[in-house]
């Protein structure tokens, strides 16, 4: 393992961004974290998470597809892909790492998500270990451990300075690029770290949350529960929830016409939305009882179904934090679970 | 408080002058308390709450409720009860099925603020001579309690409730409040700042429509934005100027309707000032067509279905500040 | 005609001339009428003409009391004493000095001189 | 600011039927001139000006944008302009707030009669524009053309 | 798919001079949707009008844009053109490239290119364009008359006369209006009375008339041939129907000085009267600021002595509902107030009176019997001057800008009349101009002069000055002389300026006329609609409408008569399809539109819908009357939801002009 010490960790940033686009998390004005484009002199936030997640490096909120123009009485179809820029997003934390891979699960799966993948292949990803784990974080509570946060490189701060560990091809390419610039590691203070870290992640107040309750087996039983009217009854709609979370995939198609002709783009959309999935019978899911109880029984029940076991969420909290009434997949969880 | 709004809605419970209690329920912290209808005394007991984090405006939801079978209770704080009222005046709610309990008003606290002092792993909050104790993971922490006050307590316009069926505790009056300071701040600055302001602040945007979806005055059976047929619809902002757009619009559909409830600005995942955008409107229709203060009755006429001959020009836009 | 003396009454005066409909009342309401050589709606008509010679030359500017009766009284809202008060500029202008200087005053002052007048006076001489 | 001398505004001018068209009718018929880069949509009245229509314009590349219609008190459906007027002068104000160059939008009142008028206000307004230069702070990068 | 045509006009070279007619032409068949675009020299002509028709015929074609001249020109001629080809009119569109292109720009290539964009435009607003198809609605067959003057006594008995129910609502107590108060009319110096009276006895007498005495109107609803007017009775404490008229309760009342604003308020009445002998409806009405019986309950007097018992003290205003399919306006003007005019002395100054007051003072009726006696000692004046224009043609906010139009002819008239009756009488009449167009007016004005010998005196007064010995001096100005003048008057009669009556402005408001800034009301067009309102169904009659006198008031009066016949001759009358409507699904009910509607036309309904999620629900939704309806749009605004649209200009279609345009 070898280490940066904090003090030079900028020094590290102006290098790679000399090579590639840099993406790290910095702290805006309000004190929420978000990432940006680094430019020298940037100071990385020291906020556990981001308010968006790390998912729109790959699976951005709008995205174009292609364009039409028409000319006389025919029609023109531009091809608008290239091939991405290669980037580094610094500072993933484990939930979000754990992300990419759900998010891989659609869309890498046959037929791959060109678009996304384009982007996947020229992503490194360089993890950030979680030391002040939040009240809202239950990462845990789906296998994550933050402490061991996976990525193309895992970054391990210690306190003074950051260790740095190459998990992959890619991973190992990118530390030989800044090999010159870092020390010998010290085990011992980063073992101490996470000792530490280890700890509080044992007094989380969600430390006990469980999915046993949850999984593909549990379709109707919960899919017919009584909860869902209680739960989902002062649910307003919006997509704060969708929009933050790392692992939300859906999206809706659509064409702009610019009148100097149409561009084809897609962009996120939510399940909460009433005109979620609308067609020509219309919508599929009328109530909000219904979209609302779509969200988590995907999350909870059909996510892992089609995906061998695998929840769809990581336990990152910002669903928790940013709902505008407060009712998030943990009440969901305590509410459906066996008791 | 709490004690006594759970006596009362079990009351009037059990005296069959209403089914249901809406209120605010418990969550898993002390903060993330979630509007809630309740339907027994048992419920009540168990999850009522009203502390200084049960912030969410009730109004809206009673567009829904007092359409049901029967009459419901609603807690109001002095804010709720002006969107309340503007609501009634749109038809939107059926008075006669909502028993209104006026309660005190804020000042309620913002975890975001909180937060933002570096302060994390938030376990419980108490207010000790308005001194936050802030129990955390990482141990005990204080700050003042005004430094934790919610943008829309900070500036609060009244605590003067203008609908009600009874009270608990006193009413209030109406505030001298310095809501408008921060636009008249932006009103002096040059175009090119106030654009950039702006531009920053709205390109944080990420269209989750939590400020139309939790707005009291927007409540159109179909948004104008989720609206094929209108021609306007979209689902992102896939350029910057459907940011501009989207919150343009909205703002002049609510504008002398927005009693300046503030949630639109209290919801933003993304910490986005857009009541701003309301009071801006609400500055300039007080000052041009005199002082109006949606929700404080359900008779007065709505500034922009109403005029006067003498009216100023549109030209004063072009004449005053600074360009 | 001068029209640029014309166009420097007019922005002075600020009065349109054109607006006057020659009706009168302002002789007819003046009360210096008797003492003056050109009276107000002439005042009015000549500059509008561009006749402003004679009204320079006249002792008439300075028989103007200022004391917009003729304003008041103008059903369109000419306002014949700002003419008049224009005109007396130009001619102060023109001499490059003031018919009377301030110091002079007070020797031609008498008791039954009315305040008003002397105010008025110092108004129309210290241009 | 600099002026670019080749810039061509495009200006979106609304004109109620009653007043301001038959204004824009009769510079025409009097022979009045102004710039091409005006271009008139007719609306029953003035009042019929939706925010959207006029937001629409800056997006698909309008520069400047003139809502035309009766004198106050002479509306041909009584009051349609008065509320007009409260409509676009708090829009407008909220344009300006936004950082909107305030003297791409404009409101004026023609009178049938007052084709000189019409064509003296496109005039003024059109060069008005042109100072400003192309509006980039509500456009839509979409839009623009190739 | 749209099949679209376009065709475009030369005007003779009026577009082709500086527009590219061809270039356009095939410009826009490119455009989509255009099957066929065609130029012609004259499109309006019935050559072009044909090669239309024949296009939509042989091409079956969904919509057509004409790129001519204003559509205020010909939009009409070709939507008729399309309706005889079997298109619906309301598929065509006018695109114009004459008043606002060709005739404004130069240059040719750019005269061209602006065609061709306002050529896309109409081609992408006609792809949206759907058939409309223009409502009927009844006409009830009865007038409205509001005013009982000469203007609308004459107005009634026209209508009266074409076999239509007509109903007077005059506010006073009497028909008769301005013209019963004067006493002799120019240019032929014959009795007003002796021309108005029969007319208002033939009023009260003619079956098809209802006079409605005493009453205002408090409200009207409705539209075009089916208006709802409340009208409001006041309680005049007499019951028409017993009352005779006899007159002797208005001999009995002990409360004697009520101030006769008959006569001006020159000589009193009493708190029971009946305004004047010729009185229509000849009946009593109780003043209830003077009655002691109504006041404090003490007296009675008048109810002992009707014989009839017709005295009822306990009568309250009544409000009487009635339909009408037209309505005409004839509210009639009034003096202006003199008060703020202290350089004329008219407020503390007995002898300085008005015109009307002079009117009253020579007429036999009057309070002096006919004879012309000072107001202060009831002596007889030597000396007259009359001032003209005394509130017109002012530009300040005492008076008005307008002339009174009357004035001059007036005081010609009282001139002569006085100068013939006193000759020792000396008369003076200032004036700014002497307006006297119109047959046989200025040869009576000159006659005043020459044959009677009136002082004019081009000039205005200045200052009148009442003086210790009960002379006024009267200082003014002659300008022909360039002078000062000082005038020894025994009277000064001031030509004060009209304005419409005070009732007329909330009238307005109720039928949603419009009004200059005067308040006069505003006729829909000057020459072509000189008698008609521009809200339909309503007419202008008399000096509510501008400045007249009485010859051209009974010419307008019949006018408007006509007018409002031809309306209640038709058995329905056809609707602008153009009108607002409401999606159901989207309106949430909040009523804005409701509120910002000029007319009334929109009203909210519960309904019951099915919602998406299978339930019922009840929901308050918006409902506009077509027939109502005038399109203006305010509602489509005012709606946040986009439930309200307007046929013809739907937000779809003004924004794919918008989007043309842009491009």
């Amino acid at each position: 393992m070898f280490r940066i010490s904090a003090e030079k960790l900028n020094d590290l940033f102006d290098r790679i961004a000399s090579k590639q686009t840099l993406y790290i998390p910095v702290d805006r004005e309000d004190k929420a974290a978000e990432y940006k484009k680094y430019e020298s002199g940037m100071t990385l936030s020291s906020a556990l998470n981001t308010v968006r997640s790390a998912k729109d490096f790959f699976f951005p909120q709008t995205e174009n597809l292609a364009e039409f123009r028409l000319s006389g009485k025919t029609i023109e179809v531009k091809d608008i892909r290239s091939e991405h820029e290669d980037f580094v997003i610094f500072g993933v934390r484990a939930c979000d790492a754990r992300s990419f891979g759900i998010l891989d699960s659609v869309f890498l799966s046959e037929p791959v998500d060109t678009f996304y993948k384009n982007r996947r292949d020229h992503g490194t990803i360089v993890t950030m270990a979680c030391t002040r784990p939040e009240e809202t974080c239950f990462c845990t509570t789906f296998g994550i451990n933050p402490t061991m946060p996976g990525g193309d490189v895992s970054v391990f701060p210690d306190g003074t300075g950051y260790s740095f560990l190459a998990n992959t091809e890619k991973g190992k390419e990118f530390m030989a690029e800044i090999s010159d610039m870092l020390e010998e590691g010290n085990p011992a203070q980063l073992a101490k770290v996470q000792e530490n870290t280890r700890n509080i992640l044992k007094r989380l107040p969600l430390a006990n949350l469980k999915t046993d309750s949850f999984g593909g087996e549990r379709l109707m039983k919960h899919f017919s529960s009584e909860k869902w009217a209680e739960l989902s009854e002062s649910c307003i709609g919006c997509g704060t929830c969708t929009f933050v979370c790392p692992t939300c995939q859906c999206y809706d198609i659509r064409d702009f016409d610019t009148g100097n002709g149409i561009k084809r783009f897609r962009c996120w959309d939510s399940c909460m939305y009433s005109d979620f999935t609308k067609m020509a019978h219309g919508n599929s899911r009328n109530s909000q009882l219904e979209r609302f109880r779509q969200r988590f029984m995907h999350k909870l029940v059909y996510h892992p179904s089609n995906h061998e076991g695998e929840f769809g969420c990581v336990g990152c909290g910002r669903c928790l934090s940013k709902c505008p009434i407060s009712m998030n997949i943990v009440k969901v969880m305590k509410a459906l679970e066996d008791k | 408080m709490q004690e006594a709004m759970i006596k009362r809605a079990k009351e009037l419970l059990a005296d069959g002058t209403v089914n249901r209690v809406m209120g605010w329920k418990k969550g898993e912290f002390v903060y993330d308390t979630t509007p809630a209808v309740f339907e027994t005394a048992e419920e009540l007991e168990k999850e009522f709450v009203c502390n200084d984090f049960t912030q969410a405006n009730l109004s809206k939801y009673l567009i829904k409720e007092s359409r049901k079978e029967g009459k419901i209770l609603a807690f109001l704080k002095p804010c709720d009860t002006y969107s309340f009222n503007q609501l009634l005046k749109e038809h939107r709610i059926i008075r006669e099925n909502v028993y209104v309990i006026g309660i005190p008003g804020g000042p309620k606290l913002d975890m975001e603020k909180i937060k933002a002092k570096g302060i994390s792993g938030i376990l419980d909050v108490k207010n000790e001579n308005f001194t936050l104790k802030i129990e955390t993971l990482y141990g005990t922490e204080t700050m003042p309690f005004y430094e934790a006050v919610s943008g829309k307590c900070a500036d609060c316009k009244s605590k003067k409730h203008v609908v009600y069926d009874e009270l608990i505790g006193e009413d209030g009056d109406v505030l001298a409040s310095r809501r408008f300071d921060m636009v008249e701040k932006l009103e002096n600055m040059t175009s090119q700042e106030r654009y950039d302001f702006w531009r920053g602040e709205l390109s944080k945007c990420i269209r989750c429509n939590a400020c139309r979806n939790v707005c009291p005055a927007c409540t159109c059976e179909n948004c104008v934005f989720d609206n094929p047929k209108s021609g306007i619809d979209q689902k992102a902002a896939a350029d910057s100027f459907e940011e501009n757009m989207f919150h343009i619009i909205r703002a002049f559909h609510v504008a002398g309707r927005c009693t300046d409830c503030g949630e639109c600005s209290r919801v933003c995942p993304q910490n986005i000032p857009l009541h701003l955008l309301n009071r801006k409107f609400i500055k300039d229709i007080n000052s041009l067509y005199g002082e109006y203060q949606a929700g404080a009755d359900t008779t007065s006429k709505c500034p922009l279905t109403d005029y006067d001959t003498d009216d100023c020009e549109p030209s004063i836009v072009h004449e005053r500040g600074v360009e | 005609m001068n029209k640029n003396e014309k166009d420097w009454i007019d922005i002075t005066s600020g009065v349109n001339v054109r607006k006057c409909m020659r009706c009168g009342k302002c002789t007819a309401t003046c009360p210096s009428y008797a003492e003056m050589e050109y009276h107000p709606h002439q005042f009015v008509y000549m500059v509008e003409k561009g006749d402003i010679e004679p009204l320079l030359n006249s002792d008439s500017l300075y028989k103007c009391l200022t004391c917009f009766a003729c304003v008041e009284r103008c059903p369109r809202g000419v306002e014949p004493a700002k003419v008049v008060e224009a005109v007396r500029l130009t001619a102060v202008r023109k001499q490059g000095n003031n018919h009377l200087i301030p110091d002079q005053i007070p020797a031609m002052l008498d008791d039954d001189m009315p305040q008003q007048a002397i105010v008025t006076a110092f108004r129309k001489y210290t241009k | 600011m600099q002026v670019n001398e080749n810039f061509e505004p495009v200006i979106v001018a609304f004109c109620c039927n009653w007043c301001s068209y038959a204004g824009a009718d009769l510079s025409g018929t009097n022979r009045l001139n102004y710039p091409t880069n005006v271009k008139i949509i007719r609306v029953p009245c003035s009042c019929r000006v939706n925010p959207i229509f006029i937001l629409r314009a800056f997006q698909r590349g309008a520069d400047g944008v003139i809502i035309c219609g009766c004198h106050p008190g002479d509306c041909h459906y009584t009051s349609g302009n008065y509320f007009t007027r409260r409509r676009i002068t708090l829009l407008y104000s909220m344009l300006d707030f936004l950082g909107i160059e305030r003297n791409r939008t404009r409101l004026e009142w023609v009178s049938a009669a007052e084709g000189a008028k019409f064509a003296a206000v496109m005039n003024q307004f059109t060069e008005d524009v042109r100072k400003l230069g192309p509006n980039r702070r509500l456009e839509d990068l979409r839009c623009r053309k190739q | 798919m749209q099949r679209i045509g376009v065709f475009v006009c030369h005007c003779g070279t009026n577009i082709a001079a500086t527009v590219d007619v061809k270039a356009v032409a095939q410009a826009l068949a490119n455009e989509p949707g255009v099957v066929i675009s065609q130029d012609y020299q004259y499109m309006c002509s019935e050559s072009g009008q044909d090669l239309v028709k024949a296009a939509i015929k042989e091409h079956n074609l969904s919509g057509v844009v004409v790129c001519s001249c204003s559509p205020r020109m010909h939009e009409n001629t070709f939507r008729k053109a399309a309706s005889a080809a079997g298109l619906n009119p309301y598929l065509v569109e006018i695109a114009n490239i004459r008043e606002q292109c060709s005739w404004i720009h130069k240059d040719i290539a750019s005269a061209t290119e602006k065609a061709v964009v306002l050529g896309k435009a109409a081609v992408a607003k006609v792809h949206l364009n759907t058939p409309l198809t223009a409502g009927e609605s009844p006409v009830v067959k009865r007038a409205l008359v509001i005013g009982g003057g000469i203007a609308g006594i004459q107005t009634a008995l026209d209508i009266a006369e074409a076999g239509f129910e007509v109903d007077i609502v005059e506010k006073e107590p009497t028909i008769g209006g301005k013209m019963a108060q004067i006493d002799k009319t120019f240019p032929t110096l014959d009795c007003a009375a002796c021309i108005l009276t029969p007319k208002m006895v033939e009023a009260a007498q003619n079956e098809k008339i209802t006079i409605h005495s005493f009453s205002e109107i408090s409200d009207v609803k409705g539209f075009v041939g089916n208006f709802t007017v409340t009208i409001k009775k006041k309680a005049r404490f007499v019951d028409e129907t017993k009352c005779t008229g006899c007159g002797l309760c208005t001999e009995k009342c002990p409360m004697k000085k009520v101030p006769n604003e008959f006569n001006m308020g020159l000589d009193n009445r009493t708190a029971v009267y009946i305004p004047f002998t010729q009185a229509v409806p000849k009946v009593a009405t109780i003043d209830p600021n003077y009655c002691m019986m109504l006041k404090n309950g003490k007296c009675g007097i008048c109810s002992k002595v009707c014989s009839v018992g017709a005295i009822d003290y306990k009568q309250t205003d009544r409000f009487v509902e009635q339909k009408y399919g037209a309505i005409v306006v004839a509210t009639g003007f009034n003096p202006i107030k003199l008060d703020k005019y202290d350089e004329f002395a008219y407020s503390w100054c007995p002898d300085v009176v008005t015109s009307l007051e002079l009117e009253r003072l020579m007429n036999a009726a009057g309070p002096n019997g006919g004879t012309l006696l000072r107001p202060s000692d009831k002596k007889h004046p030597h000396t007259i001057v009359f001032v003209q224009c005394v509130g017109s043609r002012c530009d300040d906010e005492k008076g008005k800008p307008y002339c009174s139009k009357i004035c001059c002819m007036y005081t010609a008239k009282h001139a002569m009349l006085i100068r013939e009756k006193y000759p020792d009488t000396e008369v003076y009449v200032f004036y700014i101009d002497v307006r006297t167009p119109g047959k046989n007016f200025d040869e009576f004005y000159r006659r005043a002069v020459e044959q009677y010998g009136v002082h004019y005196i081009k000039g205005m007064v200045g200052k009148v000055s009442p003086k210790a010995d009960g002379t006024i001096d009267v200082q003014a100005s002659d300008l022909l002389s360039n002078e000062q003048l000082h005038i020894d008057a025994d009277m000064v009669v001031l030509a004060a300026a009209i304005e419409p009556d005070k009732t007329a402005r909330p009238l307005a408001t109720m039928l949603t006329t419009q009004m200059d800034t005067n308040d006069f009301f505003t006729e829909a067009h000057p020459k072509l609609r000189p008698v008609e309102s521009a809200t339909a169904g309503i007419f202008l009659s008399g000096a509510c409408q501008g400045p007249k006198d009485i010859p051209e008031t009974v010419a307008q009066a019949s006018a408007a008569a006509a007018k409002a016949i031809g309306l209640l001759c038709k058995n329905s009358i056809t609707c602008n399809p153009c009108v607002a409507h409401s999606d159901e699904l989207m309106c949430n009910g909040c009523s804005a539109c409701e509120k910002v509607c000029p007319y009334g036309a929109i009203t909210y309904q519960d309904k019951e819908f099915r919602m998406p999620d299978r339930t019922t629900a009840i929901r308050r939704v918006a409902s506009v009357n077509p027939a109502v309806c005038q399109g203006c749009g305010a509602c489509t605004v005012a709606c946040p939801s986009g439930a309200m649209d307007l046929n013809g200009f739907s937000n779809s279609q003004i924004m794919s002009e918008v989007d043309a345009i842009c491009k």
